[in-house]
This record gives C-alpha cells, structure tokens and sequence, in this order.
C-alpha cells in the first residue's frame, strides 16, 4: 500500500500572481479549511515536499526559481497550477513581462481554475494530486 | 506585560467545536451571487460576439458560422464582464467553480438547429 | 481635495528645484515616467502634509537626467524603474541596479520602437 | 533479565509511542488553534512516505551521519531502558546530536548550516541543565544508575524540585517546541526554511523523524525516573506527571513567540543556575 | 574576529508569502547589510491600457493585488472620474467606503496572521486567519467573491448592500470585538510577542520622513498623514481621528494597525448610519482627457493613482505607485543591524505586498 | 637507573649533535634516529616497569652535578639579564638576579645540605609522564623535521635558525625528563628553570617584534614562578631541613609547616600551566612555528606544572592551598573555554583549550581525593596526545591551504581529505564521547560532586558547554562538502604524515587500553600515594559501554557502504531559495551577479569576545589568588 497520497507535504511558490490566489491557498491551511485533515503540510522547502503548488504566471525572472524548486523535490511530485494566471497567464496574458502559465516551463498535473482559485477548489486540486501522486509512487515502485 | 495571555483562547478552542468545514465531505452551500463559473443558454445566443470582446482575458471565443460558443474555463477569471455585457442575457454566473482537472479543456457550446 | 499642480521645469533645473523643496520640508512620493510623441515626461511627486505637487521634465529620448538620489534617498528606486521600463539614462544613481531591477525579458518595454 | 526484556521493549515500541505521542501532539495542537487536525496516526503515514520517496542528497556524507545520529540516538535510549549510567546516557545523547549537526552542515547549504549552528547554540544552552539533571539524582539517590535510581527509597523529586522544573525548561528546547524551536521546527515559515533539516529528504529525513521519536521517548522516561520509586503506585504517579508534563508542552508551544537565541541562551543558563544549582545547593544543605 | 556569512534569503523563502530576494550579510546572526531585488512578480501591467479600454482597466486594476484589490479598483475609477468630472452617486462612494474599510480589516487581519507566523506564534496566526474569514464570508455574501471583487465600475458601483445585511454586518463585527480583543491582548501584552516586537526595527520620525515612509509604516514612527483625511469616498462626511504611535518599532507598527482595525469598524458603523439612498451608478458617457494624480489610503499606506487620457477610450498611462514600494527604504534602514531572526518580522511590518509593488 | 641517566643525557648529546650538524638530511637523520631510541628506551622503559615496579631512588650526593647545575644556572642568569638589559626590560633581569640569586645563596652556604637527598625518584608516575613526554615529544620532533622545511619555504621572511630550533627541541625533552625524575627540589628547580629558558628561546625563533614581545611575557610570567618556586627551597631547607619532594609529601595534609611551601609551588605551578591569571604567555606562545606550539602545549611545559601538582595533591586535600588550586583550574575552565568560543585562529582556540584543560586537571589536583586524581591523570595522558594531535594537524593544515584560520577549514573535507580525517579524529578525542577526554571528565564530574564543591559544578556544567560548542563547530566546519571545491595538496609528506598517523593510531589505542593503564599504573601510584587500596573508578560495566560506543563509530561508515545507502542516493543541489546557480556554491545576487555564497561559523563577539571577558577574569583570578594566599598564609604564620 502506498502512503504517498495519505501524507502530502505541498510547497508553494508564488509566481508572478496577484497575492489572490496565494492568501487562497494560505487560507486553505488556516482553520475554517484545514487541510492537515489530509496530511496536509505546508513544508516551505522543495526538499520535504511532494505536491508544488504554483500560483501566477511565470516570467523571466521566476523561470529558473520554478525550475530549480521542481528539480530539489524528491520524486514522486506533483505539480499543481493555481489560478487562472497559472493555467495560462490569466488575465495578464498578454503583459510584456508573462510568458505564460506553469505548463511553459513545468509539466502540470493539475489545473485549478478560478481567479482567484477558492479554497474549495485548491482542496479539489490538491486531493486529486494525491490520487496522481500515489499513482506514480507505484509506478516508481514497480520500476525499481 | 503577562505571560500566556492566550491561553484562555486556546483552552477555548480546545473544548469547543472546530471551526473546520466539512468540505469535501459535505457540499458547500455558496451565497447567493457568488461567481462560479460562466454558463451559458445557447439557444438564445445570437452570437453577437459583444462578449467575447468585452472579456478581460478573452477566453471566449464566438463564431457566428459554425454557431459555435467557445470558453476555456481554466483562463477565465470569474469577473463576469460577459454576463453584465451580452444583450440577450444569456450568460450567466453559476454559483459552482470549474472543477481542477489533469488538463486544461475548452467547452464548446453549438446551437442546434 | 487639495489642488494638484504641475510645473515644468528645465532639466538643468531640476536638482536646484529639488533641493529647494528637500529645504521646505516636502517629501518625495514618486517619480513617473510617461512617453509622449518621441519624448520622456518624467513626473516628479512631492507632498509635505497633504499638500501635494509635482514638477515635470521634458527631455528627449537619448537625454540624461541627473539622478535625486542623493537628495532624496528614496528616488534611487524609481529611477531604477524608469531606467529599467524607459531606458531613461539616469546619472550619478546611489544604487544602480545596471538595468537589472526587474530583469525584463524584453527590455525597456516603454520605449518608442 | 528485567533490563535486557525493558531494553527491547523500547527498541521496539519507542517508535510506537512517539509517533502516537507526536499524533496526539498535532492533533491537540490542532484543536487549540480551532482546527480539526490531522489523524491520530498521520505520523506513521509520514514517515512510511518518506521511507518510499526517492533518496536525494546534497553531500554522500549525510547518510553517514544521519544514520549516526539514529544509532547513538537509539544507543542511549538502550542504555537509559537497561538502567544504565545516567551521565553516560546524557554523553551519548550530545554525540547523536553532533552526528544530527555534522550532518547539517555537511550538506554546505545556507540554511541547513545555519540551522546547525543554532543547534549548537541550544545544545550550548541545554548541556548545563542536563549535567545538573543527571549531578541532581547522582546527589539525591547516590547513583548515576537509572536502574538504582528508581528503585530509591523516595522519589528524586522529593529533593529535586528544581531541578525537575530546570529539567522541564529544557525539555522545551528538545522538543523543538516554540519559544524555543530556533534551529528547526515542526512548522514551516520559519526564518531558517527548516533550519537543520533542510537538506534531508526523503529517507534521510525519514530517520531523523525516527530517531526524534526514539529520543522523545527517552525524555520522557527521564521525566518518570524523577517520580518512580521502589513503590508501584509510583509508576501510575509517573504516568500521569509525564502526560501533564507533555500537555503544558502543548500549552506552552501555542501560547508563546518564538524568542532569539539571546534570550533562549540567558533564560537557559539563569534557569539552569537559579534551579539547578540552587537545588543542588540546598541539596548539599540538606545531606 | 567573527567571519560574514553571505546568504540568499528569497525568493522561495516559507516566511515570504510573495517572493523578493535580499542578500544578506550576517556576521553570527547580526544582520550587516541588505540588498533587496524584485521582480520575480514583475507582470507589466500598466501597459496593458494599451489593450484595454479604459472601462475594462478596472478588471486589471483589481488585480494589481488580491490582498487590496477592492481599493486598486476604487482608486483607479475615483481617478478616471476626476479627469472625466464624473460625480459619483453618494450610495457608491458609501459602499465603496465600507468595503474598503472592511478591506483594511481583513488586510490587517490577514498581516497580523503572517507576523504571528514570523515570529513562531502558530496559534495566533491560525486564530487571525480564523477571524478573518468571517470578513471574508462578508465579501462573498456582497461580492460575489472572496479576494477579487469586481464590483467597481467608472462611475459607481455594481451591487447594492442592503440595510438587513448592514445590521447584519454591524452585528458580526460587535461580536468579532470580543476576539479581537483576545487578539490584541496577545499581541500587545504577551511578554514573548514584546521581547520580538519592543525596540526592534526602529524608525525614527526623520528617517521616516526622509525615506518617505508611508501608511502606518510612517504613522507608528509619529507621522500624523492619513490620505483618507483629504475626504475621497464618504470620508469626508465621517468622523475618525487620524491613529498614530510615536515609538517606531515593530511594536508600535503592531499597535497602529490593530487600532486601525478597530477605527475602521468604527467607520463602517457610521457609514452604515449615514447611508444615503441613491442610485448606485452612473451611465459613463466619453472618454477621459488630461490627467489626474488620485491619491487613495490603502491598507498598507497612500496609494497613487496617476491615469493620463488623451481622448480615446485607450489611456495614454496609467501608474500605480504604491505603499509597499514608498516603503521600501524604510524596510532597507530597519533591517540594518537587526537579528536574522527578526528579518521576518521586520520585512513583515511594512507589509510588504509585492505584487503591488511590481505590478 | 641506566635508562634513567640514558633519558637525561641522549637528548643532550642528540642537541649537541644537532648543533654542530651540517645540512638538513643531517638533521634529519639524526631527529629521527634520536627520536625512535628516546621513545624505544621509554617504551622499554615503561613495560618493563608496567605491572610491577617498586619505587626506586636513585643518585645520592652528587656533589659535582650540584656544582655542574650551578653552574649552567649561572650562565643563563648572566645570559637573561644581558638580555634583560639590551631589550629594556629589567624587570626580566632582576626575576632572573633574585630567583638565582637565592638558589646561589643556598647552595654556597651549604644550606642547601639536607639529610640522606636522593635526587632522582622514579614510581609510577614517573613512567607515565615519561613515556608521555618521549612518545608524544619524539612524534613532534620527526614532525618538524619535515615542517620547519615547508614552514621556510613558505615563509622567506624569517631566518632559518634550525641550528639551534632542533637542539633546543632535544633540550626540553631532556628538562621534562629532568622534571619528572626529580626529587631533589634543587635539581626539579633547575630543570624547570631549563624549561623556561628553552620556551623563552624557542617562542621568539622568528626574532619579530610580537615573538620577541611575547617570548619576553612568557619569560616573566615564568620567572615569577620561578622565584616562588625558589622561595619555596629556601624554606623547606631552612624550616623543614629537607629537599627531597617525596618527604615533604609524605608529611601529610595537616602538617601546618607544609603550608607555606606547597603556596608557593602551587602558585608556580599555575604560572607554568599557564593558569588565569598567568595565561597570557601561553597565548603568546603561538606565533613560534607550529611544533614549538604542540610541545609546549600537549606533552610539556604545562604539563610540568599539572605533574608537580598532583604530587603535590595529598597535601592538597581540604587545605586553602588546594582551594586556591581548585578555584584557579575551574574557573580558568569557565573562562578559557567561554574565550575560545569567540576566536577564529585555529592555534588560539587550541591555546585557550590547552588552558581550559589544564585547568580542569590542576582543579582535579587541588581536590586532593584519589578519584580527582585519577581524571586529572588520565586528562593529562589523553589531552597530550590530542592537542598534540591537533597542534600539528593544524599545521599541516597550515601549509597546505595557507591558512590556520578555522573560517578558511571550512569544506576541509572536501579539499584535502587526509588531513580533514586526522583532524576529525583529533577533535573527537577531545571532547567527545567516548573518547578519553570525556571519560575522564566523567570521573572528574564525580569527584567534583563527591567532593562537594558547588563552585566546581558551576565551573564544569558552564565550562563543558562552552567546550562543546567551539569544539562541535569546528568540526562542522571541516565537514561541510563544499561541491567542486580545488582539491589542494596534503602538503603534510613523509614525517609530518607519520606523526600524525602515529597520534591517531596512539589515540585510538590508549581509548581502548586505558583500562588496563589505569589499572596497572594509574591505580598502583594513587594507592601509594593516598596511602591505601583504592577501587576502580570506573565500573566495567561502564568501559565496555564506551568501548562499545567507540567501536560502533568506526563500524558505521563500513555500515553504510553495507546498506548502500551511498549508491541508492542521488545528488542534487543545494536549497539556496530556488537561486542557486548550480555548483552549490554561488546564487544570483540581487543585482543579476553570481554571487558566492559563504558560510561563517558563530563567534557570538560581543557575548564572549576577549575584549569582553579576558580582562574581567584576569582580574577576578587575581583577587582570587590574593584573597586565599592571605587566608592561607595568614592562617600558617
Ligand atoms: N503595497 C500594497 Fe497594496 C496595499 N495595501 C496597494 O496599493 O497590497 Ni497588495
Ligand atoms: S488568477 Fe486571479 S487571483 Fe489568482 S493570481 Fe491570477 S489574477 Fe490573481
Ligand atoms: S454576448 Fe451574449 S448573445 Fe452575444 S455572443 Fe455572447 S453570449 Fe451570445
Ligand atoms: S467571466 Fe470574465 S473572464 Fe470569464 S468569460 Fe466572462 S468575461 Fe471572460
């Protein structure tokens, strides 16, 4: 049996979003939504973490910090795009400084809709992140 | 200057209920105006396009040939500029949000004949 | 509300102008830039209480201003902007990011092409 | 034979019962802040996720260490539960800790190195106690054996009391426990990222957290041996001190800021003078 | 003979709910000196009136930020009124007034949470956030949305908050006092939160003045400006004194914002009373010519709004300045000297919002 | 007797020879032959002794060594005042006037004549110190020899004066043996004065303005010791009609006539063991070439006041005398270690350690009980082989990254592996579990309860934390693996290498021995000296716990390779906030660079910095010392 979905550790990086999405998800750890009900710990480092949530779009500058967090998390990882910014730039598409949402530079497994994204739908996102990481933490068993 | 002055608080917490939602386990009841997702009643759509315009984003995509309406919900950002904007009111907000999904898709809406 | 009045001033003016309002007590509140035809506008904002003025620069696109920096400390900031989003030449910056304060992609997006 | 049968016992349910006590922990802590909280057993689930996630590291040296840190830890829970030497007890703890701060900073990351140096801080902070601990029950009961110890006549609390609340003091620190979680915490947002564990990942971590709760254990069976004596309703007595004790933990954790390491190393050294060695005084007094 | 550690600290950094990177030299955990650089949520945004009318630059100018997003909006469209000389029906500019001051809460609200966070007080943060999604559950019932509101339009408002959910309202809040209180008592009174907050990060009067230190950056260092006193919105016809603190310290920037949480419900409790009944918007005819610098409290301190017309329904420029960037020197000058760990907390007490401050 | 006279003289005749020896391969050929037959004679020496040994005297009346001593004596009194005089400091010339002086006075006037004076005395002590002083003293000779070659390369400015570097090497060898033989106060003094001399020499060997500076405060620093020391023959000859050290002990605690003299040895012991309030010297001493530094801080030199002092410890016991000693050690415990804390020079720290250790020893001696005795000799044993240790590894450091300073160790690990683990070890053996430093202060600890001295509890539980922190953060220092760091060279070859190794190996083997040492010599020569049969210290339950904790040390890093825990992990970069440039080292700065990142060690400057504690506790010691030398002096007359 595979515990991989049963303790999910998130890390979440702020891309170049509005703040909406973010005290979106911050308020997802907060009391009225709890998400520790399922494992859920904000770890704040790439190293502990097994689901990366990313809210806004990515520009030049946030590219290789988004990069290189995804790189130091230890597999099986998810990634979860939240927000309209980070699904596809939002309503700031067309700014000279967003290249886009997450899927520019990382492959997203999960994309959370809404702007900004409710909390109920950043738990959504995250229990159908776990459902995926189990599934790859399999994968990873049986191709050890 | 005390010291633990929040303990009253936390003891508090302790012996009362959690303020925790239910949710997922128990559907959330939204108020009444709450901006979900955009929905619309194609059979009154006269495929104007004013909407499509008018959207900040613009991830509506009107085409007045096929009669086809198209949305990518995962670009939308719920501001319901289209709803205050098309002239037959056939668009409107439904309090639910777009679910999150492995992909992104883009609903297409065809008037049938 | 209070009035807001704009004066425009020379460039060499400037920093003699700023100093003089630096001694009235004023503070600065913001630089701003805005390109007009083939110049700059370049916005000074200073307020003392809730009094409120600016003085305006005009230059040409290939000009240099003098950085207020050493006047005021704060400028260092907004004229890193500008340099940045304008490609305004700044003089004698105290901290000068070299066009690296927001590390644009596409560089000096406001400029005239 | 009692010794060798309580020795296993330990190696074997020490994980058990700190991983219980680290679920009851999260979720009473939970509970204060008027949240839900996570299952009694999400502890368990965290670390048999972290022993299946892939082994990363920054520096190969760090499996070394880490899994030092791990043995010495284990080691001297072994030797306390085998009614060992107290004192050599408390000198293999400071080797598993020093294998716990090698560790960190082996990996040369800011974080993590910075975090070992706070680590050091509190253990400079921490040691006098702890030598005043094991020097309060070698005085009240004549032995550095814990095996000798409860089998005293009276309690050690009966001339410890001070020592006993110095020894509370720094529990905080052991625990990791706000005000005094400086080098690493069980919360994120904190100034040093995850401080000392910052570089473990997966597997590694996953030790550290094993060998947390092995050490748990162990600080909390010196809490008991202050109580037990040779009676056996001394044992209840324990039992029952060691949860409150761990509650006011609790308390403690939620109700206070984390404070800099000034006041952390001050407040330990005056509390570890002001209770412990006047306790020792008076105890010297007494005898 | 102590060494200087240089160490990153950001963007990705658990204390910093948005990125912004220093460089820090410490020398043990003293910090010697800070180099800030942004732009990790650098989006370019005001060049977008290029793209969009200047009707539908409300929809960006409320995503300049999430956390005060409602008077982003307001302030833009109080800005294009004026150039346009558009007055706005009293109900709006009352509305627009309670909800920028239940804005000012749940921004305060929310700040005080991640301060408590920064120096290690979960409780406390998770008991912040507790209350505030109360407020939150307020924008909801009225808005239609949690962060991002949409209800500014150019010329007035879009919905109507009736007299039931005012009463409504007032009730929460009179009830929310007792938690508030409990709150401020730990943050104000607790002997750990003071030892993180008394004497640390002080900004004196002068240097406030001198770095242009804004909001309660600038009035807990004894500056007595609030923008709302120059009467924009309802102001002008409600009664509130301006909340200062004369130390400096984080402890006083605490104390000026939890008294501003209290003040605005206040404000809102007048503005409830005081509400007239008239139409809620008004039907905007034209486009905007010549320029207006609109200048707006925000949560965090005087926002700017400077929009420049030329005819068109396009804008030639819009420009945000806003506190968090005003406040950055002062952040720069508190930091300096400070220990490690009081980096969180300081960076913290100006409130940094950097999406406002990059736009 | 034979191996007695053959200690003394060899190392003589080897100076002498080095003296007028041609050529480095000269040298180096005589260094290492001398020093493998001085520590093959001590080692013979020392077994043959190992499980039974009556205490033996030797050298009755030896008038014309007397007059020999007197002489030399003379000449480097003449010597120092010259010096005295020429460098303006007369001070130094008048300590040096009067302490002769007073010697000359007694032995020309015959009072110096005492009944049946052996002056050599040899038991079991003896063979510890001297094997201490052969085995450890030789290892740093052959060091030398191969560093004073790199340290002259490295450093063009100085002159090489190996001429007379390595004779005097040879001669302070042959003093400690000197010191440790003696029995004849006379002969103890002169070779203790030997000591002082060679030190004074050998600290100003670059002849710079600070060595010569700091030769010249070693110098009186010592010489005061000195005069007390001569004070103190002068009275045991003059009240108590005897010389010999072994009587003088052998009069008990009690004896009230003792008093004043023990004072008075104490007092120069602590100047030699360069106690608070006399430890600036040894400080001072750093800036001679590395091995002059080892010597004077692990087998010798301060050792020779530790070692008079626990034969003096059973007149020690509940005495003022004894609590002046214990004071001074433990407070100079606490004050050196929390000093150490806040230095970066990789030689300072070891300096304020050796301090801090000596005085943990010199309070074990002050207790006067035998299990106090028991640790401060074991602490003796282990602490001279580890600072040793880590004196010379410090140096190899030294020359091959061109730097002391802990800060530049940093990734040691990484850029000369070798060294790093020899370094390690050194470390370890210093203050960790289950290393001997720290089963000797778990004794120490026990004496300290059993002899209840609140103040030495205080002393120790601040003291050792103090250690545990400069020590651990070192060590964390030589760990860190600083990825795609230059490899440098391991400077340190042939017999810098061997001494080395050799220490670590001498570490690692007395940790596991140490039992049966403290069996077979340390317990048979407190027995003697307490006067009845003592038990074990240590239970075995106890030393097979500790010899089973130093075992797992060494299994867990085969353990690992076991596991293959190495193989199954995989690198990656290292968390710089997502801004890390990819070799682990650097991160973009704010202003777009690549910036280096860089890691310091805490020295916590204004909580422990020397500007902030050293003068309070010199002051503190020095009223100390006054208070108890007027109590204990004003209750003898
Ligand atoms: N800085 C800033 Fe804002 C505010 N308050 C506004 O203009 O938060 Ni996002
Ligand atoms: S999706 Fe909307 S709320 Fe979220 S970050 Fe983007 S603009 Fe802000
Ligand atoms: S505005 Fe309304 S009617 Fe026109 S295309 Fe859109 S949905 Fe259809
Ligand atoms: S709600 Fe806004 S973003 Fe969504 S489709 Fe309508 S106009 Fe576009």
């Amino acid at each position: 049996m595979s515990f991989a979905s049963k303790s999910p550790w998130l890390i979440h990086y702020d891309g170049s979003s509005c703040n909406g999405c973010d005290i979106e998800v911050l308020a997802c750890l907060t009391p009225v939504y709890d998400v520790e009900r399922f494992g859920v710990i904000n770890t704040g480092n790439p190293k502990h973490a097994d689901i990366f949530l990313i809210t806004g779009g990515i520009n030049k500058q946030n590219e290789e910090v988004v990069k290189q967090i995804y790189d130091q998390m230890p597999s099986p990882k998810v990634v979860v795009a939240v927000g309209a910014c980070a699904c596809n730039g939002g309503i700031f598409k067309e700014c000279y400084n967003i290249m886009g949402g997450v899927d520019k530079v990382l492959p997203v497994d999960i994309y959370v809709s809404g702007c900004a994204a409710r909390p109920e739908a950043i738990i959504d996102g995250v229990v159908k992140a776990v459902a995926l990481l189990d599934e790859k933490s399999k994968s990873i068993s049986q191709g050890r | 200057m005390t010291i633990m002055n929040f303990t009253k608080t936390i003891l508090k917490n302790l012996f009362s209920k959690p303020a925790t939602t239910k949710y997922p386990f128990v559907k959330k009841e939204y108020p009444e105006g709450t901006r979900g997702k955009v929905e619309i009643d194609i059979d009154s759509c006269i495929f104007c396009g004013i909407c499509s315009r008018k959207c900040p984003p613009n991830v509506i995509e009107v085409n007045r040939e096929k009669k086809e309406w198209k949305i990518d919900p995962f670009g939308c950002i719920s501001c319901s500029a289209c709803v205050y904007a098309c002239p037959k009111k056939c668009l409107f907000m439904n309090q639910e949000y777009t679910a999150p999904a492995p992909q992104k898709t883009t609903n297409t809406f065809t008037k049938g004949e | 509300m209070t009035t807001q009045s704009i004066t425009t001033i020379s460039n060499e003016n400037l920093i003699s102008e700023v100093i003089k309002l630096k001694d009235e007590g004023y503070r600065l509140v913001q630089i701003c830039a805005t390109t007009v035809n083939s110049e700059y506008e370049i916005t000074y904002s200073f307020a003392l209480d809730y009094e409120f003025l600016c003085i305006r620069l005009m230059i040409p696109e290939e000009a240099e201003i003098m950085s207020i920096s050493q006047v005021f400390a704060p400028a260092f900031l907004y004229e890193n902007e500008m340099k940045d989003l304008f490609g305004i030449k700044i003089n004698a910056l105290s901290l000068d990011y070299q066009g690296n304060f927001y590390r644009l992609e596409q560089k000096t997006p406001y400029k005239n092409q | 034979m009692i010794k060798i049968v309580s020795t296993v016992l330990y190696l074997v349910f020490a994980p058990v019962f700190g991983g219980l006590l680290a679920g009851v922990d999260r979720k009473i802590t939970a509970r204060m802040q008027g949240r839900k909280g996570p299952p009694i057993l999400q502890p368990f689930y965290d670390i048999f996720k972290l022993f299946s996630k892939e082994a990363i590291v920054v520096d190969h040296l760090q499996n070394l260490f880490v899994i030092g840190y791990l043995v010495f830890i284990i080691f001297t829970g072994c030797l306390f539960f085998y009614g060992g030497d107290l004192l050599l007890a408390f000198f293999a703890i400071t080797l598993a800790e020093i294998f716990l701060i090698m560790c960190a900073s082996s990996a040369n990351s800011a974080y993590s190195s910075m975090g070992s140096q706070r680590e050091l801080l509190q253990m400079m902070a921490y040691e006098p106690m702890i030598l005043i601990v094991a020097i309060g029950f070698y005085i009240a009961t004549g032995s550095f054996s814990v095996g000798e110890i409860i089998t005293s006549q009276t309690s050690a609390i009966a001339t410890t009391p001070g020592i006993f609340l110095g020894y509370l003091y720094i529990l905080t620190i052991k625990f990791r426990k706000s005000p005094f979680d400086l080098s690493t915490s069980h919360h994120a947002h904190q100034e040093m990222v995850k401080g000392l564990t910052v570089e473990l990942s997966g597997r590694t971590l996953g030790i550290t957290e094993l060998a947390h709760w092995y050490e748990n254990t162990f600080l909390i069976g010196i809490i008991a041996i202050f109580i037990i004596n040779a009676t056996w309703w001394s044992w209840i007595v324990a039992l029952a001190v060691c949860a409150l004790a761990y509650f006011m933990e609790i308390l403690i954790d939620n109700t206070y800021a984390r404070v800099k390491w000034k006041v952390l190393l001050n407040s330990s050294w005056i509390v570890a003078f002001g209770l412990g060695i006047l306790n020792l005084l008076a105890l010297y007094y007494i005898k | 003979m102590s060494a200087r550690s240089i160490v990153p600290f950001g963007p990705q950094h658990p204390v910093l709910p948005e990125p912004i990177h220093l460089d820090l030299v410490l020398e043990d955990e003293t910090v010697i000196e800070a180099i800030p650089s942004i732009g990790f949520v650098h989006r370019g945004l005001e060049k977008l009136v290029e793209k969009k009318d200047f009707q539908d630059y409300v929809y960006v100018a409320e995503r300049i930020c999430g956390i005060c997003s409602f008077i982003h909006g307001m302030g833009y469209c109080s800005a294009i009124e004026s150039t346009m000389g558009i007055e706005v029906p009293r109900r709006a500019e009352y509305l627009r007034t309670i909800w920028g001051e239940m804005s000012r809460i749940h921004s305060h609200l929310l700040w005080l949470g991640l301060l408590a966070d920064a120096f290690g007080f979960e409780s406390l943060f998770m008991q912040s956030w507790k209350l505030r999604e109360k407020i939150l559950d307020m924008f909801e019932m009225t808005t239609g949305g949690r962060v991002i509101f949409s209800v500014n339009q150019i010329g007035g408002v879009k919905r109507d908050m009736d007299s039931d959910t005012l009463k409504l309202f007032i009730k929460i809040f009179d009830d929310m006092k007792k938690e508030l209180t409990a709150l401020t008592k730990a943050f104000l009174n607790d002997y750990s939160v003071n030892t993180r907050l008394k004497g640390v990060g002080i900004l004196t009067k002068e240097k406030a003045h001198e770095l242009g230190a804004v909001g309660p950056m600038m009035r807990s260092s004894g500056i007595e400006i609030d923008t709302r006193k120059l009467g924009y919105s309802a102001y002008n016809e409600l009664d509130f004194q301006v909340i200062t603190s004369p130390v400096g310290d984080s402890y006083a920037r605490t104390e000026v914002r939890i008294n501003e949480i209290f003040q605005s419900i206040e404000i809102i409790r007048q503005a409830a009373q005081k509400i007239p009944d008239t139409e809620l918007s008004l039907v905007v005819k034209g486009f905007p010519s010549g320029e207006y610098f609109m200048r707006a409290e925000q949560p965090r301190g005087e926002a700017i709004y400077y929009v420049k017309g030329n005819g068109t329904k396009f804008l030639d420029r819009v420009r945000v300045r806003t506190p968090t960037f005003a406040n950055l020197p002062s952040m720069l000058e508190v930091l300096k000297g400070c220990q490690l760990a009081d980096v969180p907390t300081l960076i913290l007490t100006i409130d940094p919002c950097i999406s406002c401050t990059e736009r | 007797m034979y191996f007695v006279s053959f200690l003394l003289l060899f190392p003589v005749l080897t100076a002498v020879l080095l003296f007028f020896a041609k050529g480095y391969l000269a040298k180096k050929i005589i260094v290492i032959t001398s020093s493998v037959v001085i520590s093959g004679m001590a080692l013979i020496f020392a077994t043959m002794n190992f499980f039974t040994l009556s205490n033996r005297f030797y050298i009755k009346d030896a008038e014309f060594v007397n007059i020999l001593f007197l002489i030399i004596e003379f000449v480097i009194m003449c010597y120092l005042i010259y010096l005295g005089i020429r460098f303006k400091k007369y001070y130094v010339s008048l300590l040096s006037l009067v302490q002769s002086g007073i010697l000359f006075w007694l032995e020309l006037s015959g009072q110096a004549k005492t009944e049946h004076s052996f002056n050599i005395y040899i038991d079991k002590f003896a063979i510890i110190m001297c094997s201490i002083i052969a085995v450890i003293g030789c290892l740093i000779c052959v060091y030398a020899v191969g560093y004073m070659k790199s340290y002259h390369q490295h450093h063009k400015e100085y002159k090489d004066r190996t001429t007379l570097f390595f004779p005097l090497l040879f001669l302070f060898i042959s003093a400690m043996f000197g010191i440790v033989f003696s029995d004849n106060l006379i002969w103890l003094f002169f070779f203790w004065e030997i000591t002082t001399f060679c030190s004074f020499l050998l600290i100003g060997y670059t002849k710079t303005k600070e060595a010569v500076t700091n030769s010249f405060r070693a110098l009186w620093m010592n010489l005061i010791g000195g005069l007390c020391f001569a004070v103190a023959i002068a009275y045991c000859a003059l009240k108590l009609h005897t010389l010999s050290l072994h009587t003088i002990v052998h009069m008990g605690a009690g004896a009230q006539a003792v008093t004043i003299p023990v004072f008075l040895l104490c007092i120069a012991c602590l100047t030699k063991s360069a106690q608070l309030p006399f430890s600036k010297w040894l400080l001072g001493a750093m800036v001679a070439p590395t091995p002059t530094s080892a010597l004077l801080h692990s087998a010798t030199m301060v050792k020779a006041g530790a070692y008079l002092l626990i034969r003096l410890s059973p007149l020690l016991a509940h005495t003022v005398a004894g609590a002046l000693v214990t004071t001074i050690g433990g407070f100079t415990f606490l004050a050196t270690s929390l000093l150490a804390i806040s230095q970066s020079d990789g030689k300072k720290v070891l300096a304020y350690s050796t301090i801090a250790n000596l005085g943990l020893i010199i309070a074990c001696a002050g207790i006067g009980m035998y299990e106090a005795v028991w640790a401060a000799m074991l602490l003796i044993l282990f602490h001279a082989v580890s600072k040793s240790l880590m004196f010379l590894s410090v140096g190899a450091v030294e020359n091959s990254i061109g730097s002391r300073n802990i800060e530049d160790m940093h990734g040691l690990i990484v850029k000369v592996p070798a060294l790093a683990f020899v370094m390690l070890i050194g470390i370890a053996g210093m203050f960790l579990a289950p290393f001997g430093m720290l089963i000797s202060k778990w004794a120490a600890l026990k004496a300290f309860i059993d002899s209840n001295s609140i103040l030495l509890i205080i002393f120790l539980v601040y003291g050792s934390a103090a250690t545990l922190f400069y020590w651990t953060k070192w060590l964390s220092k030589l760990v860190a693996g600083v990825h795609h760091s230059e490899r440098k060279d391991n400077q340190a070859k042939g017999c810098e290498w061997f001494s080395l190794l050799a220490h670590s190996g001498i570490m690692i083997f007395l940790c596991l021995s140490f039992p049966t040492i403290s069996r077979h010599l340390i317990e048979p020569f407190l027995s003697e000296i307490f006067g009845y049969k003592i038990s074990s210290i240590i239970g075995d339950g106890n030393i097979q716990i500790m010899t089973f904790m130093l075992c797992m040390i060494f299994i867990l890093p085969f353990g690992i390779r076991v596991l293959t825990l190495d193989k199954t992990s995989k690198q990656k970069s290292s968390y710089m906030c997502g801004i890390n440039t990819g070799d682990d080292r650097k991160f973009v700065d704010s202003l777009g660079e690549k910036k280096k990142m860089y890691l310091s060690n805490w020295y916590m400057e204004d909580l422990f910095g020397e500007k902030k504690i050293l003068l309070p506790s010199i002051i503190i010691a020095t009223v100390i010392i006054v208070v108890l030398l007027v109590i204990g002096i004003g209750g003898a007359l």
